[in-house]
């Protein structure tokens, strides 16, 4: 009686879990970056592959203690003892885990070992306890160096960029929310201003912390215009929780006046 | 199990089955625990290198008196393991006095190994040298590696310094037996041998 | 033939007078209780913690009026602040994680039970196992205590990521004095671990009986020897870890700071650090930490399920040892799936994702070994067996979940999010733990001479069983929807919708937690007033079982042991097992 | 097994004084100016050997049953080799830091 309670509440959660999985009950939000596909395939993937393994596993599982649980008669070994079983994880088991890295190595490559184009546009993005802010080079192209010693909150001056004696830093200009056109390759340097921090925008299938003392390049190119949420996934202190920042994608024209805004703002 | 291997079984072991190392268990507890510690100076080691890769100006502070001093206590250190040996094989051949009196010129080698290694320690601290400080304006990382490498290693050496004290005198008193002055003299041969990797990588890595 | 006979030298006579006896005492068995009950304690603060944190995550404005009393700055009027969320959460983790799941299976059972299956008077070097209990009580007690001092407990998660743990008070609350007792709390740790499994490899190589061979080894005994080299190697790095963190906090060295570092305007003195390595050294020890704590619960099953199958496991003792033995191995080459995102070279990625794969193979066998052992079985439904069935389960589910995280590209969406929280509460949390129960129902009788309330026991696994899956696969869920954790607070647009299912998720999680009380009330009522227990009340083969219970100080009461087949090896045909202890020593 | 009188006294002091030879070539090695990662790399070599005669003789792990051998050395080698892993990434430190 016992086993068979067991086995049929095992075979009830598994089929409730796997609904949920193949409904989508909950799910990715629509994806909305060039190299996402290759994700969400993967993971379509790995869904596959995993969720057979799962639903066979607790399926088994179920099935012997359903039908040995109550038995009295003279138990027996399995025919063929362990060899089929070890074998079976070897070369099935096997055979999948190697594509799955074989795939899913093409998956990463698409987003890490691939150069970034040569005319993406270039934003500088800081985080630090608890609010990321972004730096577009304005018209001459160039960044301003970074002087950590003159970041000031209150004189606005975030990144610790020195006016006074750097044209590169004069036409720098910085905002409170990253703002992109649509599909142009974009190339993000991430660097932080005191603890690690990451950038997880959940519709371009990118997730990036920051590392303090490091300059980390990443880069994307958005397909649809809206606006997305930045959050940080990197436990970065009691703020944390509440640190985010908007992504807005834009057509070309509103981003150029978008842009044409914040530099007059600065 | 070989004829040897099975001499090597003290008594009540007539009762159990025989080690796979044909050791007894304070040395074989020794040997785990000497592969345990390799790995945590491993761990020391490979921060270190860690900085001195990810450092854009690494200094180079050791004038060629600091390796010279280095050179000596890698002397004294080494001739500390050859007492040691001696105070063990004594032991074994059930010479008690020779054995305590070696032990007791082993324990001197390593006061005097740490007498030196401080004075190193007080020199560069004199200079100006910090765990957070770098005086010639290179990483200040060298202290800090310097210092924690180095004081976790002289630790070892105070430990087995004390450590030894003890066995000598359990030792002369019959309370330990030539096992105890085995084990902890596979203990003293380890840290000679961290030193010869502490030495050319604290030091000679770092001579002008 | 004759297989006991009087012990020619009894090893150490017991001690006298309640402190040697009870307190620092060098018997195994009283230190191995010590341990049990000290993760027992752990376990329901951890729990409590883990309470307040998903009442404050249903309920934000919630008032615990109690609970400001205990934390007046954490919990103003009974609310809490996000900094004490965030303390709650770390302290969860790291009592959890070490002074649970690390100790109860290996250094609780293991110290009671590892020299009585090898037929040994004690552990190699019973001192040193007093000393590693008191270590470890120590490091608890610090870390308790970083919920009394003024700074109040840190709250960088149990992972501790400088330059957030490093820098200081700069870096906001909870970065004082509780970070320091977190460190100084956790290389107690380390030390106490390393002693102990340097007395459980010694123990294993040379205190084994006549006929005990390495062949005739339980399981168990085989699991807590191959756990006690991971943990030799694995808390060997973790120790300098914290050391030099520790040293960064009170030092003012920059093992893991960088330069450049800005809190509130001003720039901090360190410079040339890199938070990269601590991540790196922590990680070391943190993947082999998983195996740590769930290679036990291996040994415990394989150990538990032969009896009331009523055959030995499929292959014998051969096939799931070696299983554990590559498990072992293959858990120090993967620890970098947990820095996928973190700005590690992406090739080193790859490196790590590749044997991550690769270790589901020894994980499935040993499953596959379990499962397929019920094949024609004779099943004793007692509660023992029910908590190893559940195991199973849960770790196949948990074991899945793997597949997602081992590789960087579906890692890189995944990361972060409550996903990763279900999956490793399910592999190395509430796997391990139910392995803890299934050993608690099983060694009970054994430890304490009385037999456990078998209907409290069944209803309290039913109970939890359901629970955990209602709170964890729920996670899991919700971690496809990019659900981030550690969150105290849910602000963001696309995390809103998801409050409703926390909601159930922290209700679910309530109930799971109530159904433990009924467990404590079981222990403590049966240790009093439950009825005697026999020797070998399950009818098991191994040799814990051949002695009284509790066994006498010297374990087998001077006599001497011989053993002459291994716990799985019977005379044909797999059958009944035999339940008189003579079945256990000397066969039939 | 315990026992080190495979060898005499005097030949264990010619080891210790090829140790200490070792030593002074790692010395005057230093002071031949080589580029880093060479003298390093030759620095590591030489101590390594003077690691394994120290563990063989001195510790008399030669006389000792292999397996003994075969347990300390994979244990300790392995781990070391391990933590190889975290030099790419100190590479990576230096090229990608902040500031320069």
């Amino acid at each position: 009686m016992t086993g068979k309670i067991f086995a049929i509440l095992v075979a009830i959660i598994t089929t409730i879990s796997a609904y949920c999985v193949i409904a989508h009950v909950w799910w990715m939000p629509v994806d909305i970056s060039v190299h996402g596909p290759k994700i969400d395939s993967q993971l379509e993937e790995t869904v596959l592959v995993a969720g057979t393994l799962f639903i066979a596993g607790q399926l088994v599982l179920a099935a012997f203690v359903f039908l040995y649980g109550g038995s009295r008669a003279k138990p027996m070994q399995i025919p063929g003892g362990a060899k089929p079983l070890v074998l079976f994880a070897f070369l099935l088991v096997g055979a999948e885990v190697m594509a799955l890295s074989f795939i899913g190595s093409k998956a990463w490559g698409a987003v890490y070992f691939t150069a970034p184009d040569p005319n993406s546009l270039h934003i500088d993005v800081q985080a630090g306890q608890f609010a990321y802010y972004f730096r577009y080079a304005g018209p001459d192209g160039k960044f301003g160096a970074l002087h950590p010693e003159l970041i000031n909150e209150g004189t606005q001056n975030y990144f610790g960029l020195d006016p006074e004696h750097d044209p590169d830093a004069r036409d720098d200009i910085v905002t409170a929310q990253l703002a992109i056109p649509v599909n142009k390759p974009i190339l993000l340097t991430l660097h932080s201003k005191d603890v690690g921090h990451s950038f997880y925008v959940r519709e371009l299938r990118v997730q990036q912390d920051f590392v303090p003392g490091l300059n980390l390049p990443i880069h994307f190119t958005a397909t649809q215009t809206g606006r997305f949420e930045i959050v940080c996934t990197q436990l970065c202190g009691l703020g944390h929780y509440n640190m985010k920042a908007y992504l807005s994608v834009l057509s070309q024209a509103d981003y150029d006046e978008w842009l044409k805004k914040q530099a007059a703002m600065q | 199990m070989d004829q040897s291997s099975l001499a090597a079984t003290t008594h009540h072991d007539l009762l159990t089955e025989a080690s796979p190392y044909g050791i007894e268990k304070k040395k074989l507890g020794m040997w785990v625990f000497i592969v345990s510690d390799a790995c945590t100076f491993g761990a020391f080691l490979f921060a270190y290198g860690y900085m001195r890769v990810g450092a854009p100006v690494w200094g180079t502070p050791f004038e060629f008196s600091s390796i010279l001093n280095g050179l000596v206590m890698t002397a004294v250190l080494l001739s500390s393991s050859l007492t040691m040996l001696t105070a063990v094989r004594a032991s074994q051949a059930g010479a008690k006095a020779s054995a305590i009196k070696w032990l007791g010129i082993t324990m001197l080698l390593g006061t005097i190994f740490a007498a030196l290694h401080l004075r190193e320690w007080f020199k560069l601290i004199g200079e100006g040298w910090r765990l957070f400080h770098n005086p010639t304006g290179g990483a200040a990382q060298f202290g800090a590696t310097f210092f924690s490498v180095t004081g976790l290693h002289l630790s070892h050496v105070v430990t087995g310094v004390v450590a030894l004290a003890f066995i000598a005198r359990g030792y002369s008193r019959n309370r330990y037996d030539e096992s105890h002055v085995e084990t902890a003299g596979l203990y003293w041969h380890f840290v000679d041998l961290v030193w010869m990797f502490v030495f050319p990588l604290m030091y000679l890595m770092n001579a002008r | 033939m004759a297989a006991i006979s009087a012990r020619a030298a009894v090893h150490h006579l017991p001690p006298q007078g309640f402190i040697r006896k009870y307190v620092f005492s060098v018997d195994h068995k009283v230190i191995g209780i010590q341990y049990t009950t000290l993760s027992l304690v752990a376990a329901f603060v951890g729990m409590a913690l883990s309470w307040a944190m998903r009442i404050h995550l249903a309920w934000p404005e919630a008032r615990i009026p109690l609970l400001s009393l205990l934390s007046p700055n954490g919990m103003p009027g009974g609310v809490m602040t996000p900094e004490y969320y965030l303390s709650l959460m770390t302290m969860h983790g790291t009592i959890m994680a070490f002074f649970v799941l690390t100790a109860a299976p290996m250094a609780g059972y293991g110290n009671f039970m590892l020299p009585i299956q090898v037929g040994a008077a004690d552990m190699a070097f019973p001192r040193l196992n007093m000393a590693s209990f008191w270590v470890t009580f120590v490091g608890f007690v610090l870390a308790c205590a970083t919920f009394i001092i003024p700074d109040g407990p840190p709250l960088s998660g149990w992972t501790a990521y400088p330059p957030l743990s490093a820098v200081g008070p700069a870096a906001g609350p909870g970065q004082g004095w509780g970070q320091n007792l977190w460190g100084l709390s956790i290389a107690l740790f380390c030390v106490a671990s390393l002693l102990g499994a340097l007395n459980f490899i010694v123990t294993t190589l040379e205190l084994r009986t006549k006929g005990m061979t390495l062949s005739r080894l339980p399981i168990s005994a085989w699991a807590w020897f191959i756990n006690a080299w991971v943990s030799l190697l694995a808390f060997a790095v973790l120790l300098p870890t914290c050391l030099l963190l520790v040293l960064d906090r009170l030092g003012g060295t920059s093992f893991f700071i960088p330069a450049g570092l800005v809190f509130n305007d001003q720039l901090q003195a360190h410079a040339g650090g890199s938070p990269l390595l601590f991540q790196h050294l922590f990680w070391f020890f943190g993947h082999p930490e998983v195996y740590i704590i769930i290679l036990p619960a291996f040994g415990i099953i394989s150990h538990i399920l032969p009896t009331f199958i009523c055959k030995p496991l499929v292959g014998g003792w051969k096939v799931v040892t070696f299983a554990m033995i590559a498990v072992g191995t293959l858990s120090f080459v993967v620890w970098g799936h947990h820095m996928f995102v973190s700005g590690m070279s992406p090739f080193m990625a790859m490196v790590f994702s590749v044997p991550t794969l690769f270790i589901t193979i020894p994980s499935v066998i040993a499953v596959l070994i379990w499962v397929f052992s019920l094949y024609r079985s004779n099943m004793r439904f007692q509660t023992p067996l029910l908590f190893s069935l559940g195991f199973i389960s849960l770790f196949i589910t948990g074991g899945i979940g793997g597949f997602f995280l081992a590789q960087p590209s579906t890692d890189s969406y995944l990361h972060a999010t409550t996903f990763v929280v279900g999956h490793f509460h399910f592999t190395m949390g509430l796997s391990a733990i139910f392995a803890t129960f299934a050993g608690f129902y099983y060694w009970f009788p054994k430890m304490f001479g009385r037999m456990l309330n078998e209907k409290l026991g069944k209803l309290h696994f039913w109970l939890s069983f359901v629970g955990v899956y209602s709170v964890f696969m729920t996670m899991h869920l919700t971690g496809f929807a990019g659900a981030v954790r550690r969150y105290s607070a849910f602000v963001d647009d696309f995390m809103v919708p998801l409050i409703p299912t926390n909601r159930f998720i922290s209700v679910a999680a309530l109930l799971l937690g109530a159904t433990q009380f009924i467990f404590l009330f079981n222990a403590i009522w049966s240790r009093f007033k439950g009825p005697k227990a026999p020797d070998n009340p399950w009818g098991a083969t191994t040799l814990e079982w051949a002695t009284g219970s509790p066994p006498p100080f010297d374990n087998f009461g001077g006599r001497q042991v011989t053993v002459y087949h291994g716990p799985m090896e019977y005379d044909g045909e797999a059958r009944v097992m035999q339940t008189s202890p003579e079945a256990s020593v000397a066969g039939t | 097994m315990s026992s080190n009188r495979e060898l005499t006294m005097s030949s264990y002091v010619g080891i210790g004084a090829g140790l200490m030879l070792i030593v002074g070539i790692e010395v005057i090695l230093t002071y031949q100016h080589l580029p880093t990662r060479t003298l390093l790399f030759s620095l590591l070599c030489l101590a390594s050997l003077e690691g394994f005669v120290a563990v063989m003789y001195l510790m008399h792990v030669k006389y000792e049953q292999p397996i003994l051998f075969w347990t300390i050395f994979p244990a300790t080698l392995f781990v070391l080799f391990l933590l190889c892993y975290l030099l790419p990434d100190a590479f990576r430190m230096a090229s990608m830091r902040l500031l320069r």
